[in-house]
């Protein structure tokens, strides 16, 4: 061992350090900023932050095939584990009973998934080969897991810059939603109230929801099964009453390890080669646009009803049937309380919202089928 | 641009299949409630379409104490940060499900 | 793409679907029924009935080697994980000082252990292989993970039905025993009282204990083993009072998960080719015989023993020997004080119980060896 | 047949083999909690055979509480579900396992 | 079959049975008995005693490559994936503060790293290869999760002495430091008192300490950087304050788990051929050699830097520079108050205990890189 | 004898990269701690070094109050096991990590 051949190697670190490596720690730092200190979705973005930080130091070696991150990706997001899991806890949390107390409301959550056609329109117009384009659109479906899911089937290659508009958009819907909500309603469709008569819904309706709901979406709908019976199996768990040690091991440890690996896991796709270029721009600005696509579809559709109805429906709820549990149902409700106070429509908003939760998975699905079918994969 | 022609017959098709999914499960819906409803249920709480007055009186009064209690979340929210949001996504989400649940079940199972 | 190449991919849920998916769909239900209105083990039927229906919608591909039930099974089951794992949380929940208070009581879980072998008898009357002959006995241990484990290793195309006829029979062990009780039994005889005058035991022996009763099992059969580590492992981490931490996670986060896959993974091998045929109805039945044989063969036993002592052993005690802890001993107990309020078994049930828990498990090992041996595996 | 005679040796075998494996565990037992017993026991605790009336008392008393609270557990349980089982067995298995052993530790270590 | 060909198969546990198994048994016992009955880092010592009794009873199969103790070792020890987790763990359990206040006492967390090398060096000397001999010096980080990491990678056929050698000193130092610590130090020099007057520190310095260390350290040892970024995740989920159900996953789920699998992996490998010989009782002198020679360094280091300092520093703090964290820390501030009651030097303890801490990582990066260099690895 | 010139090197190399770490991190944390001060600190301070009586009276009441409370726990402790250690080192590391906490908050961020 001579000294001259020593320097090199105490300064690797450095020499192999690229431009590529600085920004994109730059981007991990944005995303840990924006998930500690304006707390958007820190639960993603800040594993996902991490995982990207790791990456992007050079022969760490952490994103190899038998490093740690390369373990997680291979053990969770290549089997679609993570995504799973995660819906498991999801259902577990979800309340379908505002839904089942008005039926009709389904409706609005599939208004809700134009965003997902419409982006994958525009991204292939921006020369987005079809795969790429359909996991772009489905940024669409406003669900995080739905969103992995059908993007690690049809190009893997994308799934960082996907999973990371999907989650920041996710939280930036206060900022999103609102102006588009006053844009295409009039004061007078703001200040419809609704009548909250609901059917009283019994346990057993809640029991055999989520049950019947896998048969009839996995018959119709293959490609979604694993992502709705995940769902629905959280939910049966949690509704059923049974089986409280299940449950509570789907809200809290099953839910949350699976969401830190699945953050560290895609965080560490992000390198140069990947990240870094003109296609990342074009996904993030394309997420957008399917946001502003969806909330604009679902108050269309919105204003549509409140038209057959004749009045009788408030178009805000078409805003929540974007998915975005439960950010968007929260949001339409607190829209309408912002003009009237005394206008409540929180309960409408909820059923709205659980629709588009249930659309969203749908849509996912069928994208996926139709997609697959037309590329032959 | 033969890409642009099949995107255009995906999202035709695609929307057509999700709204039939939908008006489906939305059919699928009344069924489900309508065979597995609780079979004791009064007479007059088997008529909800007219709405008894003191149902409405309960239920705006429910709004109103909901809409006290978003005030007063939002109001120490504000303070700490900018945007009106919980921590996390999914801390919320329980949380509002939690909410809706008991909400849910005030409505729809101890009304006196 | 053409409309006429279209409508079969739009309905190809339903063309392949099979009235053999029908029939499992139903027994799904079924499952998922017992689990949730009848409360018969939910935490393992409800995930084994949702496991079932998944594996029967066509085209859904989640029990395909990389489908997530194929995952899980590969993860879990073949490697004999997730029971091992069940064990551990059972053994920490498991209290031996009644059995060590009273060490005569452990001949009451030999007796419990007939069932097995004349099941297995049985089954190769009915023309079972003897491999899978032995896996049927195997539900007479009364005890799901070494059931789960003996037939993963002798006959893993049985292992659904076998995991189901034995949990499904572990929880109608109230209707079952009852009867047989009353039937072989006394008045005279379940009206006998048991002086509880026990040895002290020390904290060390309960230290000591699951590690000799290791050792002993391990070198008498080996191939026991990995069940009896893991329950003793269980305990030792439970009594030991120095790591609650371990322990705790034993009981909850490691038996919950462990559970909630391991019934779905069985649960997704439930498809028409391995479960609907004669076999499983076959496999039914003759589990109920193990349940049955066992229970007489314990009550027999415990007759025995009361004319040994000169009628100071109540018999009934000898049904709790089976296994099926804790339930054939509250029994037991049960049956007693009904018969007279005043007379109180629990702690010698409870201690007889124990040591079914016991004898199965080393049955099991036992019938794996020999069987093994046998066939030349 | 040939399958029958094995699994008959089998049979033979098996319920031997338990049997002697169980007969040791006995003597291990017997072994185990005459050497590893407390030390500093007192002479009237260290003849168990003939318990004294006191705790013979002690013991009814705490079988009747016990009773009691079986029977009132039950009362509880049987408006709910026909089997009066507790809703799953792992918990229930936990529940009597603590059960057991509050009752065991009274019994065994805290006799006055 | 016939009765004499049973009867080897019934003993086969007894014949099978070596000596090397009974003395390896024996071995097991005594860590469990230091684990139960001393309470010697019993969340480790307890389950890699019960793994190593696994591991000697004969014909088990549990650490074949398809046993439970060889599944567990391939998917978290040659993965490096449970000491990994262990650090997220114990990074949301680490306290930065003190050490940031006084940014000085880091100097201390380089001094105690002198034992790494020194047993390396005496190693060698005893005629262990290179790999094998800075494997057995990492002992001296003081750190059962870098001892692992490291010991992995260039000698796994040392892991479990290394390992048993690293815990059991860990929960000796009260024993070991002491007598070190009053043959090192002038009475004078114990009884120095240290201004605590700390710069405030600012949450946003703990959020951006663990961000910005990662970084750093990642660039200048990129062999450190899965085991300081997994502690830094660690830290940064607790310090942010916006994560609690992953911070609380991390300190509970995920580190309970880990640590009973980890110990079991590891006990499973303590068969006969690996743990029985002369160098496993070389590695448990040089163990403790390590210890020793640890904190020797940083007591001189410790005495130095109060001599620079004009004898403001109390030379006792030295000791914790060690690593050990918490043990060696609090130990200080015992020792010094002990001599003086209102002495009270907690804080600086604790400071030059997490650099410790940080040393040992970045010791334990160097020694992989300079040492996988050397042999062309 | 190659290999101990080899381990001699090493040391030399070793010990030299990890003091060299140590120091560049040394520089880190005080640009850190610099940087990401809070702005808000009131002039008194923002003089540490010259340690206020309060202060040094606060700390010194703390100092023995924690006294106190180790001395009480080993107290506790001596009875039950030969080492005043706590059960494990994952629970004490996590409880002397709080109270580390406690206190560091305690002496920074509440000073009046
Ligand atoms: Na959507
Ligand atoms: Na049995
Ligand atoms: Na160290």
């Amino acid at each position: 061992m001579d000294l001259s051949s020593l320097l090199p190697e105490l300064l690797k670190g450095f020499t192999h350090f690229t431009i590529g490596n600085a920004v994109m720690i730059t981007a991990a730092l944005v995303l840990i900023y924006l998930a500690v200190f304006k707390e958007i979705e820190p639960v993603l973005l800040m594993p996902i932050g991490f995982g990207c930080l790791l990456a992007n130091i050079p022969l760490a070696g952490m994103t190899a095939v038998e490093g740690m991150m390369g373990v997680l990706y291979n053990a969770g997001i290549k089997t679609e584990l993570f995504p799973l899991l995660i819906f498991v806890g999801v259902g577990a949390m979800i309340d379908f009973s505002p839904l089942l107390a008005q039926p009709r409301m389904v409706l609005l959550g599939a208004a809700g998934q134009f965003g997902i056609f419409g982006t994958l329109i525009l991204a292939v117009l921006l020369g987005f080969p079809l795969n790429q384009a359909a996991s772009i659109g489905v940024i669409g479906a406003i669900d995080g897991p739905t969103s992995i899911f059908v993007a690690t089937k049809l190009a893997p290659e994308l799934l960082a810059p996907i999973a990371v508009a999907a989650y920041s958009y996710m939280s930036l819907i206060p900022i999103i939603q609102p102006p588009l909500m006053k844009l295409l309603t009039t004061k007078k469709e703001r200040l419809i109230k609704m009548d909250y008569a609901p059917k009283p819904i019994s346990k057993t309706t809640l029991i055999f929801f989520p049950i019947v709901l896998t048969i009839v979406v996995g018959l119709l709908v293959p490609e979604a099964t694993p992502l709705i019976s995940m769902l629905m199996l959280g939910n049966l768990l949690k509704m059923s009453g049974v089986v409280d040690r299940l449950s509570k091991a789907a809200e809290n440890e099953i839910i949350n390890i699976a969401t830190l690996f699945l953050g560290l896991a895609i965080g560490s796709t992000m390198n140069e080669a990947a990240f870094l270029n003109f296609d990342t721009g074009k996904i993030m600005a394309l997420g957008l646009f399917a946001f502003v696509l969806d909330t604009v579809a679902g108050l269309l559709f919105g204003k549509l009803m409140c038209f057959i109805s004749g009045g009788k429906i408030n178009p805000l709820i078409g805003a929540a049937g974007i998915s975005a549990f439960p950010m968007a149902g929260r949001l339409a409700a607190k829209t309408a309380s912002d003009e009237d106070p005394d206008n409540f429509i929180l309960m409408h908003a909820m059923g709205a919202n659980t629709a588009g939760q249930l659309g969203s998975v749908i849509a996912g699905g069928i994208l996926l089928s139709v997609v697959s079918k037309m590329l032959g994969l | 641009m033969n890409n642009l022609l099949l995107s255009l017959q995906i999202t035709a098709l695609g929307m057509g299949l999700v709204f039939g999914a939908i008006i489906l499960l939305w059919l699928m819906m009344i069924l489900l409630t309508t065979f597995t409803a609780d079979k004791q249920t009064q007479p007059e709480e088997s008529a909800p379409p007219q709405a008894d007055p003191v149902t409405q009186t309960g239920f705006k009064a429910q709004a109103a104490a909901l809409a006290v209690a978003i005030a007063l979340a939002e109001q120490g929210q504000s303070a700490a940060h900018p945007l009106p949001e919980p921590p996390t996504a999914i801390v919320s989400a329980w949380q509002l499900g939690m909410r809706t649940s008991q909400r849910a079940q005030k409505g729809n199972f101890r009304r006196p």
